[in-house]
């Protein structure tokens, strides 16, 4: 495939822009492929990736019942951090946030992975006993994570409001510099356009409705709206719906769909320089580059599969964003939207292998997965290609909900995104 | 914000008066002291989630103040009935459900399958 | 023609609605204005020939008007009453003029006319769709130091305000029968219907009066009268009865779930001095039974070449402005279009004395009522014609035209062009409401098909055209039975939706689709050049329809672009999701009251007031303010909490401890729920007793914890953690209702009903005593962990005698309007005596002191009563509780789980960092295993040291070890000890 | 001991001093008030009513007065009774239920809960400032009531009159309710 870069389009500049070519195809599927993955959000389509640029296997179909990119890749709120609290959860989001930082070279695709820094405001004691219990295990396990203190903070985010007559002041925050955003995307596109480069089909408009197995048990492959296809392993990154296509090969997974809703302002002139989020208010808020404000709102309450929500948590949120920063009251909701999370009962994914020989899952990413993207991929392809867990992975397992040995950041009362 | 029929109060509140409780019917069991790992782990966190007919509780917390059951469909999110707690799994009205199977292919544009506006 | 009056240039005399003597003045951009009341910022401004209103995103093009609603993509303004009442991104066709309005236009540097930024419109071919996506890689730190720096700066349009917003805004929860949407002839129809039925009617429309498409279509007759006085007086009976709410100036924003829609009224802004008291806008929250949408059509530009130039605008919006505002778009006007509409913006232009260049029409066969009044009118018509491109650089001043198919090219001088491409009906309710659309083949339109909600659609939103169709459609929504008739005076055909002649796939002119973010016809070819097959992949890849129009104008265009280059028929396409808000909506309305005071109630308990008078600091615990310590004068916060915590030993404290939880349990099967919900067992607790309690839940973690104490056999005290008070609640009420619903037993909250002084320390008996009656307060008669009701200075009382310090301690109950006058006669006494008032920082040290654990900061939720070291009060004898089984699950029973233990630092002098993270080797390289972290650390001045509490992997094995806490800065050597620091026999508690 | 002042603690109420509203709104803080949370199981509802002297209602959202003394059904098994003139001490109304003899659950809540009188015109739109109930005349009549929200606290509303609502809120929400009462009344004058 042609390489990007500034020559490129200053040679195509001079011609329209007629030589370009797309970036992926959509071919026809074959009748069977070594893999089929289920779901081309960026969890599958960079499994896809480096199944095949780390692990030899081209012959993988990427099935996606809508289009590729369009579940939680696409309407996520793009916050990248790894300063999780437990090894778990350091050792994923850590393996990512270094994937994070060489994405864009190794995808020939920029998707303008930005580490303008993640800070979480601290409002009491309890945060700020929570914080430093985070930052001291971030440390000693070299994951960057700093204290600041309201005036180090303001000096970071010159509109944050640290007087001590708001609600709930201020009295600290956590800081990683390397935690960011990118362009959720750009993500996508520049895995799929990797990883169709090395022959992975991508087929889109394609609903996986079954899976079909061996007298073994073992998978064959699957149904699809576009008929049956063969596979002798399958990687399911369904988020929103693992549930329902892991129930297809009668294996139970302890999810939640919920619908999680996000809102943009009005472009503006930059006047936000980072992210930032609050726990304690219910926040999250960073500014894009093309100006608008974007803002990460709550869980409704219930189970649901329609990607929308009640008005309530979109107004709760805002709320809490004008509390933070109330020049922001004149601002304007340009637009509202929700995707599908899947959420585990311990707030950590399950990704590894399950009773059924050849089907491996990767999921409840809940509402804090974008930021595990190419780590999770990562990961997960090393999964399907050695139908083992590869180390950082590990304690992911689906076995954790009979031992009790769960990864509970919530209840260490991080936040998940 | 949905609108729910309390069973108790005998009318349509709005959302904010309640908080969603889980799937329903999901039985404590009896001698819970004795069970397995494995059913334990089942009972306390397998759901079903269902993508469809889904029977979950609701508390009328800001209301009457009681749990009770309801018949909902996810994909639209519609109620198909509600009932007190304590009665056992009721069968969804013929009617209401034709209706919401309808309804769950005509809100399929949610689901971002494309080019599918008819 | 000539100036009328000084409300400017171009408004012509008896035409328009405005009343000429009713003026206001207004700056732009620095130049003072002249309007009319009623004029909207942007007719206001055509009024004085002034077009230039702004500049693009991405290019910095010059730009215009281009409509005259909220569909407009263009002229996106500032305005401000001052510094602090400054909106960005006004849309200048919706803005009501007010005297004393300061406008300036936006995204430009240095001024409008000579803008740097325009430069970006010569380095177009750089910046093709998508571009970013394929550069600024190399080299890898470059992105975010240089690249990303430089593309933030042009980022945005308007400039966010920058002080907090003193204006206020009101909510308004309401219900009713029957919500309009749109108050056009088909709303106002169906609102006359409807009501006539006696239900409860509420119409909304956006605009400041209603009458929808009549206030540019002058030539609508219905029930004999013009359109626009007939929607008028419709009005003017409409609100005069009883069960309709007409609400102008009202966007429904958004259509919800079941019957429920957010509306904004915009109150204020269109008022030069707004009274103090009303808000500047009011949300609606509509909670209705039907919906009717009404909300109309919206006309869409034609895509050409350089289709963007200021004086480039839609037909019926210069109609609105000369029929409403009495104000034309030029003087020498073109028209070009593919729908009949736009020939009667000709009309009336031509009529009011504008000369009108003339018609190119794109169509072989324009519809032929329009083409036979032109001729009558003496306008050229060129159909099958094109308009290829456009000259003037801040202003059009030419039009080249071209036949269609043809290379000869003729340029034509005007000084404003009006565009048709027909029209698009407003559906974006109905899809917000998750109805289905179907495609309209003939008219080239999605139109409502399959509906989720009870709502129906009426009028131009249901690509109904004919007006008597309309009207009949209109009544039968509403249910009543009126008659009504109307006539337009032609019958519109006609209309494209994509790129028009010479804008076509082989052209590399910049013809807009999408004028906000500069989305052009060859854009979105490209988009589906480099694969994006899908409307959504080119949506997001071109950013068509993202910016704050959201696509108003450019989605069809851009869907039939895609279409043509995909090869696929426009349904098989799709369109994009519509979402809301219909228009965007200020964050103030939408969080309204919620602010300062209102964000979230802070709770108070009874003695907060003389807490605050004796200097106490407050810290947040859940929405409870709590004393957190009471400096003295010139006391820093260790100086007034070592006082304090001496004191209390020495002597005695006062503390509030009024916000724990309270759940009062009763009923004959009370000790029965007790012993399902809590670890322990209550059976065996006598009345007048207390017991502290462990809550697990079913997952065996430790949920919650407090002292119970029983008062009768039937009836117990419970206390819950400040924070876990609701929480717990709903938890107890969860299992009575529906695991043990044959429990005899009733929870009601008494947190708030109770004021709980505790008083602690060695004086603490002598202290209350006096003050007590009904109660033997000795030792014998009334040991720690017994509770009675008794009297305390008259009032009836709850006395506990328990201690979370280790000292004699008393938690006296009140009721809680009692709570101030005991708590002040306690302190003036235990104040003679020599004790002090004690915040929640002591009251954390005290307890550390002794080993006591606080749910939430020792633990969090992975910690079992056994980790806790509270293996003790889990009952062996219980045959069930809650967390039975949960316990048992092999990794809570496994060797090596984190224990609490006590931790001191080998240096008495060094204080560890709560959070500090404890490792067995603090040389080993990182990763580091890490053993546990530090939950509770103090200085404590009772015992000259500090104290620390920890979670630690295997802890109670590891008691002597030494142990680090290796920080930033420094290595910390630490000892694993027991938990309790102070008073390890435990005597001072029964002194 | 004299040295302490009054031998009886002096009550203070948590809205004391309070008043607001607007052209069509009078806010006032209610007189003081004994109160209790009454639960009872539906056969022994007729022994609580006799013994409390008045009908406990057992229909959803209603409400019945008599002999000073006010019930208001908040669930199927619950009932927030009030008695004017709680000013003095001890609780008439758990003594009366405790005459009953039948098995219930008689809470003293006359502190925990304090109410704010709402009348006027305005006096509904005021209330819908926060509170998302119907109340309309036809869907909450004189004398309707219901636990419900009002913008972030729990309240039970009672309408005493066309006009006229009772709002009983938790003491240490009664400010939050108050100011957003003062809120909604500034606008429902409009
Ligand atoms: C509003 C919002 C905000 C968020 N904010 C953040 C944040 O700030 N930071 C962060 O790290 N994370 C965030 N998240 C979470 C994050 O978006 C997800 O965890 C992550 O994107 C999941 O990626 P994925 O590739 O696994 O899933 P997806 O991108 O959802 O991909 C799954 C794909 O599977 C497809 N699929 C499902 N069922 C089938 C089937 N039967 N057949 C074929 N295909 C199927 C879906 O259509 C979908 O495209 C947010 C999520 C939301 C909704
Ligand atoms: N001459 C012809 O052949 C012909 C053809 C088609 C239409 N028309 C004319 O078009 C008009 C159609 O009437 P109509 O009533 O269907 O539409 P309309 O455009 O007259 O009215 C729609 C109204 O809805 C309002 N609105 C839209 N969205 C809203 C929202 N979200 N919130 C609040 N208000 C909103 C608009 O402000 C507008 O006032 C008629 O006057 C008809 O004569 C004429
Ligand atoms: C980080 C981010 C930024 C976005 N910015 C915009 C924007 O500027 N304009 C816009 O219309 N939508 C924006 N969106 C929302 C998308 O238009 C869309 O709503 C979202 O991807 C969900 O898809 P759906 O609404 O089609 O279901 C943004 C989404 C994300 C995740
Ligand atoms: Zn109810």
């Amino acid at each position: 495939m042609r390489k990007y870069s500034v020559f490129a389009i200053a040679r195509e500049a001079l011609r329209a822009h007629k030589g370009w070519e797309a970036q992926w195809t959509s071919p026809e599927p074959r009748s069977s492929y070594d893999v089929v993955i289920v779901g081309a959000g960026g969890h599958g389509l960079g499994a896809a990736y480096y199944l095949a640029k780390e692990h030899g296997i081209t012959n993988i179909a990427v099935i996606e019942k809508g289009w590729l990119g369009g579940g939680n890749t696409g309407r996520n709120t793009t916050i990248i951090r790894s300063n999780y609290l437990y090894e778990e959860s350091m050792d994923i989001y850590e393996h990512s946030l270094k994937l994070w930082e060489g994405l864009s070279q190794d995808l020939n695709y920029n998707v303008m992975y930005s580490p303008r820094g993640v800070m979480m405001l601290s409002h009491n004691i309890h945060d700020q006993q929570s914080f430093k219990r985070h930052i001291n295990a971030n440390r000693l396990y070299g994951i960057d994570n700093e204290w600041l203190t309201p005036e180090q903070a303001k000096a970071f985010v010159p509109v944050l409001d640290i007087s001590k007559t708001a609600r709930y002041p201020i009295n600290g925050a956590a800081l990683q510099r390397r935690g960011g955003t990118a362009r959720h995307d750009a993500v996508a596109w520049g895995f799929a356009r990797a990883a169709a480069d090395r022959g992975v089909h991508i087929i889109q408009n394609c609903e996986v409705t079954g899976i079909r197995r061996g007298p073994g048990g073992e998978v064959q492959g699957v149904e699809t709206s576009k008929g049956f296809i063969g596979a002798k392993k399958i990687g399911v990154s369904a988020a929103g719906h693992s549930s329902v296509v892991m129930e297809m090969a009668g294996v139970r997974v302890p999810l939640a769909s919920n619908p999680l809703q996000a809102l943009v302002s009005e472009p503006m002139k930059p006047i936000f320089p980072c992210v930032v989020m609050s726990n304690t208010v219910h926040a999250y808020i960073s500014q894009s580059d093309k100006g608008e404000l974007v803002i990460g709102a709550g869980t409704d309450q219930y189970n649901s599969y329609s990607q929308t929500g009640g008005l309530q948590i979109i107004t709760h949120t805002l709320d809490a964003i004008c509390e933070l920063f109330p020049m922001f009251r004149r601002v304007k909701m340009m637009r509202q939207w929700g995707g599908i999370t899947d959420n585990t009962p311990d707030r950590s994914p399950i990704q590894g292998v399950t009773p059924v020989p050849g089907l491996f899952v990767n999921c409840g990413w809940g509402t804090g997965g974008f930021k595990a993207t190419p780590g999770s991929a990562n990961l997960f392809a090393h999964l399907i290609a050695r139908g083992e867990p590869h180390k950082l992975a590990a304690g992911l397992t689906l076995d954790r909900f009979r031992t009790g040995r769960l990864i509970d950041e919530a209840a260490a009362a991080a936040v998940a995104h | 914000m949905l609108l729910i029929h309390c069973p108790y109060c005998e009318e349509d509140r709005s959302e904010l008066e309640f908080r969603w409780a889980g799937e329903a019917h999901v039985v404590r069991p009896e001698n819970i002291a004795a069970i397995s790992d494995e059913e334990f782990a089942e009972f306390f966190f397998l759901r079903n989630n269902e993508k469809g007919l889904t029977y979950e509780r609701w508390r009328h917390i800001h209301g009457c103040g009681r749990f009770f059951n309801a018949a909902r469909d996810t994909v639209s999110d519609r109620f198909l009935m509600t009932y007190k707690a304590g009665l056992p799994k009721q069968p969804v009205p013929v009617a209401e459900k034709f209706a919401a199977i309808a309804e769950e292919k005509s809100v399929e544009t949610w689901e971002q399958t494309e080019g599918d506006a008819r | 023609m000539s100036a009328s009056s000084n409300s400017g240039a171009f408004r012509i005399k008896g035409a328009g609605r405005l009343t000429p003597a009713r003026t206001a003045r207004f700056t732009f951009d620095g130049n003072s204005y002249t309007a009319l009341e009623g004029d909207t910022v942007a007719s206001a401004l055509l009024a004085h020939g002034v077009h230039l209103l702004g500049r693009s995103f991405k290019y910095h093009r010059p730009r215009g008007i281009l409509t005259a609603g909220p569909e407009e993509p263009n002229a996106l303004l500032d305005v401000s009453r001052d510094a602090a009442r400054r909106q960005p991104n006004v849309r200048a066709t919706v803005q009501e003029v007010f005297d004393g309005a300061k406008i300036a236009s936006q995204n430009r540097w240095p001024s409008l006319k000579y803008d740097i930024g325009a430069v970006n419109d010569l380095l177009a071919p750089f910046f093709a769709a998508g571009f970013y996506y394929k550069t600024f890689m190399w080299p890898k730190e470059a992105w975010a130091k240089i690249y990303e720096p430089i593309i933030r700066r042009s980022a945005g349009l308007g400039v966010s305000p920058t002080e907090d917003d003193p204006d206020h805004y009101a909510s308004r929860y309401v219900h009713c029968d029957v919500l309009i949407a749109g108050a056009g002839v088909a709303g106002l129809t169906a609102a006359l219907s409807a009501a006539a039925t006696g239900k409860k009617i509420i119409l909304v429309d956006e605009q400041p009066e209603v009458g929808g498409a009549l206030h540019y279509d002058a030539s609508t007759t219905i029930d004999g009268q013009n359109g626009y006085d007939w929607a008028q007086a419709t009005a003017v009976k409409l609100k005069a009865m009883p069960n309709v709410t007409v609400l102008t100036r009202t966007t429904v924003f958004g259509y919800y779930n079941h019957g429920f829609l957010g509306l904004v009224e915009r109150v204020t802004d269109h008022v030069a001095k707004p009274s103090k008291d009303a808000p500047r806008e009011r949300l609606w929250q509509v909670r209705t039974s039907k919906v009717i949408l009404a909300t109309g059509s919206i006309e869409r530009h034609m895509v050409f070449a350089n289709n963007d130039r200021p004086g480039i605008m839609l037909a019926s919006a210069a109609r609105n402005f000369l029929n409403h505002h009495g104000v034309t778009v030029g003087h020498n006007v073109g028209v070009y279009t593919a729908h009949d509409s736009a020939y009667e913006a000709a009309f009336d232009l031509k009529r009011a004395g504008v000369s009108i260049a003339t018609i190119v029409d794109s169509r072989d066969k324009p519809g032929e009522a329009v083409l036979a009044e032109a001729r009558k009118l003496g306008i050229d018509v060129l159909s099958g014609h094109a308009v290829v491109d456009t000259s003037g650089r801040l202003r059009i001043n030419s039009m080249t035209v071209a036949r269609n198919g043809n290379f000869d090219r003729r340029k034509i001088k005007v000084d404003a062009l009006i565009v048709s491409a027909g029209w698009t009906p407003s559906v974006h309710l109905f899809s917000q409401s998750r109805g289905k659309l179907k495609f309209d083949e003939a008219n080239q339109r999605f139109v409502p098909d399959v509906y989720a909600q009870n709502s129906v659609s009426a009028g131009a939103c249901n690509g109904t055209d004919n007006l008597a169709e309309l009207i009949d459609e209109a009544i039968t929504a509403g249910g009543g039975r009126i008659a009504l008739s109307g006539e337009n005076r032609f019958d519109w055909t006609g209309g494209m939706i994509g790129a028009a002649e010479g804008a076509g796939p082989d052209h590399a002119v910049k013809a807009f689709v999408d004028f906000q973010h500069d989305v052009t016809a060859k854009d979105i070819r490209l988009a589906v050049r480099e694969g994006m097959h899908s409307i959504e992949h080119i949506k997001r890849f071109t950013t068509n329809g993202m910016a704050s129009d959201q696509g108003k104008l450019s989605n069809m265009h851009g869907l039939a672009i895609a279409s043509e280059m995909l090869g696929r028929p426009i349904p098989q396409v799709g369109l994009t999701t519509f979402r809301a808000p219909y228009t965007p909506v200020t964050y103030g309305t939408l969080i309204n009251h919620s602010r300062g005071e209102l964000f979230d109630p802070a709770r108070k308990t009874p003695m907060h007031a003389l807490e605050e008078a004796e200097g106490a600091e407050f810290e947040d615990v859940g929405n409870w303010k709590r004393a957190w310590y009471f400096p003295k004068r010139g006391e820093d916060m260790h100086t007034s909490v070592s006082r304090e915590c001496k004191t209390v030993r020495d002597v005695a404290g006062v503390f509030d401890a009024s916000t724990l939880g309270k759940i009062e349990v009763v009923g004959p099967d009370a000790a029965a729920f007790l012993n399902l919900l809590y670890t322990n067992a209550w059976d065996t607790l006598k009345p007048g007793k207390c017991r502290y309690g462990i809550m697990t839940r079913e997952d065996g973690f430790i949920y919650d914890d407090g002292v119970v104490g029983r008062l009768a056999e039937d009836r117990f005290h419970v206390t819950t953690t400040t924070g876990g008070a609701p929480r717990v609640l709903n938890h107890m009420e969860d299992y009575l209702q529906t695991e043990f619903p044959h429990l005899k037993v009733w929870l009601t909250s008494t947190t708030e009903q109770w004021a709980v002084i505790a008083v602690q320390g060695p004086q603490a008996r002598e202290i209350i005593e006096p003050f007590v009656d009904g109660q033997d307060l000795s030792n014998e008669a009334f040991p720690h962990m017994s509770v009675a009701e008794c009297t305390v200075m008259g009032v009836p009382a709850r006395l506990f005698r328990v201690s979370f310090t280790g000292e004699v301690g008393y938690e006296v109950n009140v009721p809680a309007d009692y709570g101030a006058a005991v708590w002040k006669a306690i302190w003036e006494r235990a104040q003679s005596m020599g004790a002090c008032l004690y915040g929640t920082e002591t009251m954390h040290i005290l307890r550390a002191e002794k080993g006591y654990l606080i749910v939430g900061q020792d633990t969090d939720g992975t910690v079992t009563p056994d980790d806790a070291g509270y293996g003790w009060a889990v009952s062996k004898k219980k045959t069930d509780f809650v967390g039975i089984r949960g316990l048992k699950r092999p990794d809570l029973v496994r060797e090596g789980r984190k224990q609490l233990v006590g931790i001191l630092t080998k240096d008495p002098k060094e204080v560890l960092e709560e959070g500090g993270q404890i490792v067995a080797d603090p040389n080993q390289p990182k990763p580091m295993t890490m053993l546990g972290h530090v939950t509770s650390s103090y200085w404590s001045e009772n015992l000259g040291r500090s104290i620390a509490i920890a979670l630690v992997a295997g802890g109670r094995s590891r008691m002597g070890e030494t142990l680090y806490v290796p920080m930033a800065d420094k290595t910390i050597a630490v000892e694993v000890t027991d938990m309790v620091f102070f008073d390890k026999e435990g005597g001072r508690i029964n002194g | 001991m004299a040295e302490l002042g009054p031998d009886i603690a002096t009550r203070s109420l948590p809205l004391s001093g309070v008043h607001g509203g607007s052209a069509k709104v009078r806010l006032e803080p209610a007189q003081p008030a004994e109160r209790i949370n009454l639960r009872v199981r539906a056969e022994d509802v007729a022994a609580l009513s006799a013994a409390l002297g008045l009908d406990l209602p057992v229909k959803p959202k209603m409400s019945s007065s008599a002999n000073g003394r006010t019930a208001l059904w908040v669930g199927p098994d619950e009932w927030l009774v009030f008695a004017d003139g709680g000013g003095s001490i001890g609780s008439s109304l758990t003594q009366a239920a405790a005459s009953s003899g039948a098995v219930h659950s008689a809470t003293d809540i006359s502190h925990r809960n304090t109410a704010i009188l709402v009348s006027g015109p305005g006096a509904a739109a005021t209330l819908n400032a926060g509170c998302a109930l119907d109340l309309s005349l036809d869907a909450f009549p004189i004398g309707a009531c219901s636990r419900t929200l009002f913008g972030k606290v729990e309240i039970v509303l009672l309408r005493t009159a066309e006009n006229a609502f009772r709002v009983e809120v938790w003491r240490s929400f009664s400010d939050y309710a108050f100011a957003l009462l003062a809120e909604g009344a500034r606008d429902a004058a409009l």
